[in-house]
């Protein structure tokens, strides 16, 4: 009704975006959450309208009918899970209501439900974490011995566990050397992992290296590993993903040998695409954010440089 | 008349000792199908100083569940429930963590101050239900969802790191001082982890408060018919305040355990679903969630159980995600063979049956 | 005066919380319409949305009320509508089934295990929350043995039509910033809750089974002194409640068209705490149907409340929404608190 | 089966843990009679109508019904209601949250078409029902909110109201006064009129005499023997009850007698204007020290709540209370059994017995709260003192750690009275305590309330059994609707005096 216009009317100027985000389930969330609120303010003549979904999808979906009763001029959604997308996306698009997702993919039956995706190349992840891997080795003069190897996969069905999985897996069966013992998910938790890395470590006594889809279930791998009076980094090399701020200790502390970087730091890159579409310019559906690998030899001039 | 009298009591007492027959005997079924599918599953071995194996992770991951159950017992006994333990139990931790602070070399506050006032949280969230339920007559599960919900939230909101300048909540915070790990590890030169003494202690505590005070008593009594209890002069209120007081202590305890397992805080996952299991394991220990009598040391074992379950399907090699199928299996086949109804059928198949027709009971 | 006197009938007795949960509601969407006009709280299209979101919801309560009032419990409806969404997605997705059939077989589902769930409850005489815990677990389970991936239903026709198609109402239309004229609209799912809805509240208000429900849940002894086949009538309700509880599943999968491990976990306790907020007492014996869909409508309210607001952090959020319904809660039982004492 | 007789049991065994409750019983009921079920509490009565409408399952015996060939057995009282036998079990059984009218027809509501209930109807059909037993309240509140008289005699209209060829009475007077009796014997007679057979069990021999043809009599579960009316002399009856003779009027009155004295001059509470709207008006009452005062009324004349205002179980709206002359701010009840109250509450189901608690924990709950939660009763002295009520009360159970849910209605009142008796308590307040207790029993009670009162025990004495009151107590205080509205020393007044005395105050009421 009139009060809408209204409202419009008195904040023309502003772009009002809406982000639907998962939750604040890991640090990797929160500064997530943070670089969003932190790009999409007015001065850079936006407003934002938060929504935080508890992890829960539904949530999502119940958000996204709510961003458009509230119309806002674009909906970012960083999607719990990739499915289920359908219902939802058709009435955004009716609405005439551009969609960018940012972090995870959806999997639509058309996929001009969304405007751009923003997020991190998990399986290149996957592939740069076990490239460090053979390059360690390499430099270690390991490359004739077998490795033992460990995954603690996360929330099974989560995107970046599927893609992680997938590129550790490819890479481990690409190098005859390697030898995956086993592989169960520690749910992204630190509790999780250790549980998981205990059972490991009875079942299999010789275990070279562990992957840890995430930096929580590394650490919980550690203490599991320092329980049976083994040393992480040294007697079992210790990967995992996502590189935030405590990862950083643990490798200038040498427990953890290698972290690949999962950036966060997505809100500049939809502020980019949106200013794009305002300009009525066409942009690219996929947009992978940078990451690089890091590890102990690197660690500590980096860290003061870290936002999360 | 007297000794013949006396034949009788103790006849009716072995009786009742009879209740816990049944929840043990489930235990040793759990624990022995292990030894079938996994030989090693006894074996305990001393690994740099401490003792090592399955039956040690049994026990000593059941700590924290065993805490949990002694306070749900009572609360359930008073015909209530608490789905929050969990989310206190976080809120503990969280508390604890960031009070301990985050260096390597000294603790922001001492570490008994900042346990004490962990507990101390959980105490308020156990009042804040208790007032609740007992006062406003609000039914315990949904005044127990506020702080299921919230008390998460709270915890998040605690568990802020300064990033960039400014405080940012909802972070994990870690503690570096290896003397916090010996809550959730193992004090120096002690080869039993120290969360199995913590819970034995919170036991024979509660254990002995039963049995030596009349606080049991009372609260069979308001669990069974609060009108009549305060007809005889039972503060039915003051009663059902303090089980709820209790529980959240005893949440509040195990979060700081859990918390010292991971030496982190992280709101999110500490204590997540514990409410679930903590009710299990009062009901495997023979308990009716409908209140009135209740056995601790059944919900005890019940406790115990359900780690040695997961622990002994996560070694036969059961992934976590379907580890809940068998889970249920196992806690239905148990808790019928529990059963009164199963109990007067095997009585029919052998005799005519002797009790009342179970309809009734 | 006629009013004052059916007002005056509806206060007494159990009709009591139901009138105050429906005059509770009217003033917070009357609120919301208010201070939330800017964020379009008072478009016909935000009501709609609350219909549209709770489907699965309003079904589930509603075999919740049933289930709850014989003085028992279901905590499994979590679990089982996370279940049939896998199914339905595995079935159509993976093995291309027709739509309809898969539907008819989730539904099958549901009826068999309430049934059970109902033989270990009311035959077994085991106690309903441990019994139906297992069925949370089983459900979870069985849904990861089913599939861990995330699966998308991206290729049934009839289903995706099922989903999508907007059943539109001819007034109350927006036209946004775009200049697009919409007019509100549900889905079909919306239809199928309300005749849920309806059907339920018939056999609760006006059957043998559904007064059998109440007796029971008031004294089981005497219900059974006084004939009701207490068993047979217990059975019944889980049965009833489980064939719900699928049937949310296949609206919940409507609007979420996919299945994965994680699905509507922790729903449960949104079923309990709107049927409760809807004057349903867990001890049994009280309760309505109407009630328990004003309470999923309450708690949508509360909801969409912090989603106007559009500034809460997680934990705020978690914070907020709990505060809210904690002070819904507390005024409620402030109310039963009064009207005891008027009654006496 | 022999000619006119509607159902006959033969040799029913029944065993519950601990007791046989029921050796060898034979039982025969002809059509268009009333035969009376007597015994002491716990001789096995309700226990034969359970087995007899298959709440329990027999262990030996068998059941024949009319116009069945080939013994029946009932699995449920459902079957058994199916078989024309319709029951009214002891204690009310109907459901307090759903409305009369639903609880008179629960199960068998009156449908529509759709199968559908059709509610105007059925509170019509129950509104007329309960005219028949001379009630009439609004049929579509919940039953709770009415009083336990009036629930007891819903339960009587329902039963009724299945027509059936066999009725079954199990203590259906205990909670009623003169005019409900007399309306239910109506009742009674006109269904014998219509060839219905009627088990009536119940505690009062008048009422035996009055309306019975013929008498079972069971003792320890075992049958006594079956005789007509006209037979059995009231003496023989209770000899046979009891196994021993006895002639309980003689007696009490002698005890009666020299009661009197056990009153003094020092005043032990004394009430000002205490009212609790909606329940009773405000009333002055002086209990002097010693005494023993009974409260006589019809029922919902406020008796019960008079009481459980000076026991501060409901908190009084205004006026005041003093007992022993001190102004008293009592706030719950452990404040009033600090001041050496006692009160055994009306409702005995609702308010008194512990169900799942054994008769032990039962008997010392009251004395445990009062010695406070820190110090527990240290085991022997627990045992000692159950035992020792166990056996001054006469308690038939097996141990005093059986559950007090197993044992029968009237043993159950017994506990509760035992469980204030240990408290020795100064004021004694007792609503309906020989609801449902043998006559053995009942005049032993009314002798211990004399005894206390001699010990100085002040003792106020509720009962719908005027009679009873007459024979123990000093003084009686008469109520009606809510209101005090006389006393009376009871110095050889009659029944008869009471009787007027009540509906004088009704009068005096009106205008
Ligand atoms: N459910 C039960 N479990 C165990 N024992 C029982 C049970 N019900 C009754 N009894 C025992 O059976 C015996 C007979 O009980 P019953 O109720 O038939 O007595 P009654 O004649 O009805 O006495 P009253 O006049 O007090 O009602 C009693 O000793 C009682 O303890
Ligand atoms: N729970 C209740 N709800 C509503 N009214 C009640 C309730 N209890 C008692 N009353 C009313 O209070 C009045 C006094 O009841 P009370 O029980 O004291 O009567 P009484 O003299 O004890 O009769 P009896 O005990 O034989 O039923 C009655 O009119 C009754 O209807
Ligand atoms: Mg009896
Ligand atoms: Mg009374």
């Amino acid at each position: 009704g009139g009060q809408d216009e209204a409202a419009a009317g008195a904040e023309d100027d502003l772009i009002v975006v809406g982000y639907a985000q998962v939750g604040a389930e890991s640090d990797w969330r929160t500064a997530n959450t943070e670089s969003f609120k932190s790009t999409f303010v007015e001065e850079n003549g936006y407003r934002l309208i938060f929504d935080d979904a508890q992890q829960k999808q539904q949530n999502q979906i119940k958000a996204i009918r709510n961003f458009i009763q509230q119309d806002v001029d674009y909906i970012v959604v960083a999607p719990v899970v990739e499915t289920g997308w359908e219902t939802v996306l058709s009435e955004a698009k009716a609405a005439g209501i551009p969609v960018i997702l940012s972090d995870r993919m959806m999997d639509v039956s058309d996929d001009s439900l969304y405007t751009a995706w923003v997020g991190g190349n998990f399986l290149k992840e996957g592939q740069d974490g076990v490239k460090w891997l053979n390059d360690y080795v390499k430099k270690n003069g390991l490359a004739s011995q077998e490795l033992n190897i460990v995954l603690l996969q996360g929330t099974i069905g989560s995107s970046a566990q599927v893609g992680r999985t997938q590129g550790i897996l490819a890479g481990i069966d690409a190098n005859p050397k390697f030898k995956l013992l086993a592989k169960q998910t520690g749910e992204f938790t630190q509790a999780k992992g250790q549980e998981v890395m205990e059972s490991f470590l009875k079942a299999y006594p010789d275990i070279d290296v562990v992957f840890a889809e995430n930096d929580n279930m590394a650490f919980g791998a550690i203490d599991a590993i320092k329980a049976v009076g083994k040393q992480p980094g040294k007697d079992i090399i210790i990967i995992s993903f996502d590189a935030v701020h405590e990862a950083f200790n643990r490798m200038i502390a040498g427990e953890i040998n290698c972290s690949v970087e999962c950036n966060p730091l997505h809100g500049p890159r939809v502020a980019e695409i949106i200013q794009k579409l305002e300009r009525g310019e066409k942009v690219d559906k996929i947009q992978y954010v940078v990451e690089e690998v890091f590890d102990t030899s690197n660690a500590k001039e980096i860290l003061p440089t870290r936002m999360y | 008349m007297n000794p013949e009298l006396r034949k009788l009591k103790n006849a009716a007492l072995a009786l009742s000792k009879k209740q816990l027959f049944l929840p043990i005997f489930a235990l040793c079924l759990v624990l022995i199908i292990n030894i079938i599918e996994t030989p090693t599953f006894f074996n305990i071995s001393i690994q740099n100083g401490v003792l090592y194996g399955y039956i040690i992770d049994i026990i000593n991951r059941a700590s924290e569940l065993i805490i949990l159950a002694v306070g749900m017992t009572l609360v359930i006994a008073t015909g209530g429930i608490d789905i929050s333990v969990g989310a206190v139990g976080a809120v503990a931790a969280a508390v604890c963590v960031r009070l301990l602070g985050a260096s390597y070399d000294a603790y922001a506050t001492p570490m008994f101050l900042s346990i004490g006032l962990a507990l101390l949280a959980g105490m308020a969230c156990g009042a804040f239900n208790g007032f609740l339920v007992s006062r406003l007559k609000i039914q315990a599960m949904v005044a127990t969802l506020i702080l299921f919900t919230a008390g998460r939230g709270i915890a998040q909101l605690i568990s802020a790191r300064e990033i960039g300048g400014k405080m940012v909540p909802g972070q994990i915070l870690y503690v570096r001082m290896e003397s916090f790990k010996a809550i959730g590890g193992f004090l120096p030169g002690v080869v039993v982890p120290t969360p199995v003494f913590i819970a034995l202690g919170v036991v024979i505590i509660a254990y002995f408060i039963l049995t030596r005070t009349a606080l049991g008593l009372y609260v069979k009594t308001v669990g069974i018919n609060s009108r009549a209890g305060r007809l005889v002069g039972i503060n039915s209120q003051m009663i059902i305040f303090m089980c709820y007081l209790i529980c959240g202590f005893t949440a509040a305890i195990s979060g700081v355990v859990t918390s010292s397992r991971i030496y982190s805080s992280d709101a999110n996952n500490i204590g997540l679903y514990m409410e679930l299991d903590a009710i299990l394991a009062v009901a495997l220990g023979g308990n009716s969630l409908s209140g009135g009598k209740f056995s601790l040391l059944g919900a005890v074992i019940g406790a115990v159980t359900i780690q040695a379950l997961t622990t002994s399907l996560y070694a036969m090699g059961i992934t976590a995600d379907q580890l809940p199928v068998y889970k249920a299996i196992v806690v239905v086949l148990i808790v019928s063979m529990q059963s009164e109804e199963l109990k007067r059928w095997i009585r029919n198949f052998r005799q005519k049956s002797e009790a009342p027709k179970a309809v009734l009971q | 005066m006629k009013i004052g006197n059916y007002i005056k009938e509806k206060m007494a007795g159990t009709g009591f919380l139901l009138f105050i949960t429906i005059i509770m509601f009217l003033i917070m969407y009357a609120g919301g319409v208010m201070v939330y006009s800017a964020q379009g709280f008072g478009n016909m299209q935000t009501f709609m949305n609350m219909l549209i979101d709770n489907a699965g919801l309003i079904i589930a309560a509603a075999g919740m009320t049933a289930v709850v009032i014989t003085g028992g419990i279901d905590i499994s409806v979590g679990s089982v509508i996370g279940l049939v969404c896998m199914m339905l997605a595995y079935m159509m997705q993976v093995m291309g089934m027709n739509a309809y059939a898969s539907i008819a077989v989730v539904l099958l589902f549901g009826l068999v295990f309430g049934t059970v769930q109902g033989w270990l409850i009311a035959y077994m005489r085991l106690q309903p929350f441990i019994v139906t815990l297992a069925g949370l677990f089983f459900c979870r389970g069985l849904t990861a043995v089913i599939s861990v991936d995330q699966i998308a239903i991206t290729d049934n026709e009839t289903f995706l039509n099922m989903a999508t198609r907007n059943i539109y109402l001819f007034f109350g239309a927006t036209v946004n910033k775009r200049g697009i004229k919409l007019f509100p609209f549900v889905h079909p799912s919306v239809i199928i809750a309300l005749c849920a809805l309806v059907v339920v509240w018939y056999i609760v208000k006006y059957t043998k089974f559904g007064r059998s429900l109440f007796a029971i849940g008031g004294n089981e002894r005497s219900a059974l002194l006084m004939g009701v086949n207490v068993r047979r009538t217990k059975m019944l309700a889980y049965i009833l409640n489980g064939f719900l509880a699928s049937l949310a599943g296949f609206v919940f999968c409507l609007n979420t068209t996919s299945g994965f491990v994680e699905q509507a976990r922790g729903f449960e306790i949104e079923v309990i705490a709107s049927t409760v907020i809807g004057g349903t007492l867990l001890s049994g014996g009280v309760g309505t149907v109407i009630g328990s869909f004003f309470g999923v409508l309450i708690k949508a309210v509360i909801e969409t409340y912090i989603r106007c607001n559009g500034t809460l952090s997680s934990w705020w959020n978690k914070i907020v929404l709990s505060a809210l319904l904690c002070f819904f809660i507390v005024l409620q039982s402030v109310f039963a608190a009064i009207r005891r004492k008027r009654s006496i | 089966m022999e000619d006119n007789s509607i159902l006959t049991m033969r040799h029913i065994d029944k065993t519950f843990p601990g007791v046989q409750a029921l050796k060898n019983v034979d039982f025969s009921l002809k059509s268009g009679e009333i035969h009376a079920l007597m015994g002491e509490n716990g001789a096995g009565k309700s226990t034969l109508i359970k087995v007899l409408t298959g709440v329990y399952e027999m262990d030996a015996g068998e059941i024949r019904v009319q116009g069945q060939d080939g013994p029946v057995v009932n699995h449920s009282p459902e079957e058994a209601q199916r078989n024309g036998i319709s029951t009214v079990y002891q204690e009310v059984n109907l459901c307090p949250n759903i409305s009369v009218a639903e609880n008179m027809f629960l199960e068998r509501q009156p449908l529509n078409l759709f199968g559908g209930i059709k509610w105007k109807t059925m509170e019509a059909m129950a509104r007329q029902a309960l005219k028949e037993v001379g009630l009439n309240i609004d049929v579509s509140k919940p039953l709770g909110e009415y009083s336990v008289a009036i629930q007891q005699m819903v339960a009587i209209a329902r039963a009724i109201d299945i027509n059936c060829r066999a009725l079954i009475l199990d203590e259906p007077t205990s909670s009623l006064d003169e005019s409900e009796v007399k309306t239910l014997f109506e009742v009674m007679r006109n269904l014998k009129k219509q060839g219905v057979g009627i088990i009536f069990v119940t505690h009062f021999l008048e009422q035996v005499y009055e309306i019975c043809d013929s008498i079972t009599v069971l003792r320890n579960g075992a049958l006594v023997g079956t005789y007509r009316v006209a037979e059995l002399p009231k003496v023989q009856l209770v000899a046979r009850m009891l196994g021993r003779e006895f002639d309980d009027l003689a007696e009490i009155k002698s005890v009666k007698a020299d009661s009197d004295s056990g009153s003094t001059e020092s005043i032990m509470v004394r009430a000002r204007d205490l009212t609790r709207a909606g329940m009773i008006d405000p009333f002055n009452l002086i209990i002097k020290k010693g005494e023993v005062i009974g409260l006589a009324g019809l029922l919902g004349s406020g008796r019960s709540e008079l009481a459980r205002l000076l026991y501060c179980a409901e908190k009084p709206d205004r006026g005041e209370l003093l007992v022993r002359e001190t102004p008293v701010r009592t706030r719950a009840p452990i404040d009033s059994m600090k001041l050496g109250m006692a009160f055994l509450p009306e409702d005995r189901k609702e308010e008194g017995i512990l169900e799942d608690l054994s008769v032990r924990e039962n008997l010392l709950i009251a004395l445990q709260a009062k010695t406070g939660i820190l110090k527990l009763l240290p085991e022997a002295k627990q045992n000692e003192l159950a035992e020792k009520y166990i056996e001054l009360l006469q308690i038939k159970t097996p141990s005093p750690e059986t559950l007090v849910k197993q044992l029968s209605g009237g043993n159950q009142q017994k506990v509760i009275l035992g469980r204030w008796l240990i408290t020795n308590p100064e004021f004694l307040i007792l609503d309906e305590p020989t609801r449902g207790i043998d006559v053995g029993t009942k005049t032993e009670i009314q002798k211990l309330i004399i005894d206390l009162a001699k010990q100085g025990v002040t003792v106020l004495f509720i009962s719908s059994e005027i009679e009873e009151m007459l024979r123990t107590v000093n003084r009686l205080c008469i109520l009606c609707d809510r209101q005090k509205v006389g006393e009376l020393n009871n110095d050889d007044i009659t029944q008869h005096d009471v009787m007027t005395a009540i509906a004088g105050g009704a009068q005096t009421h009106e205008s």
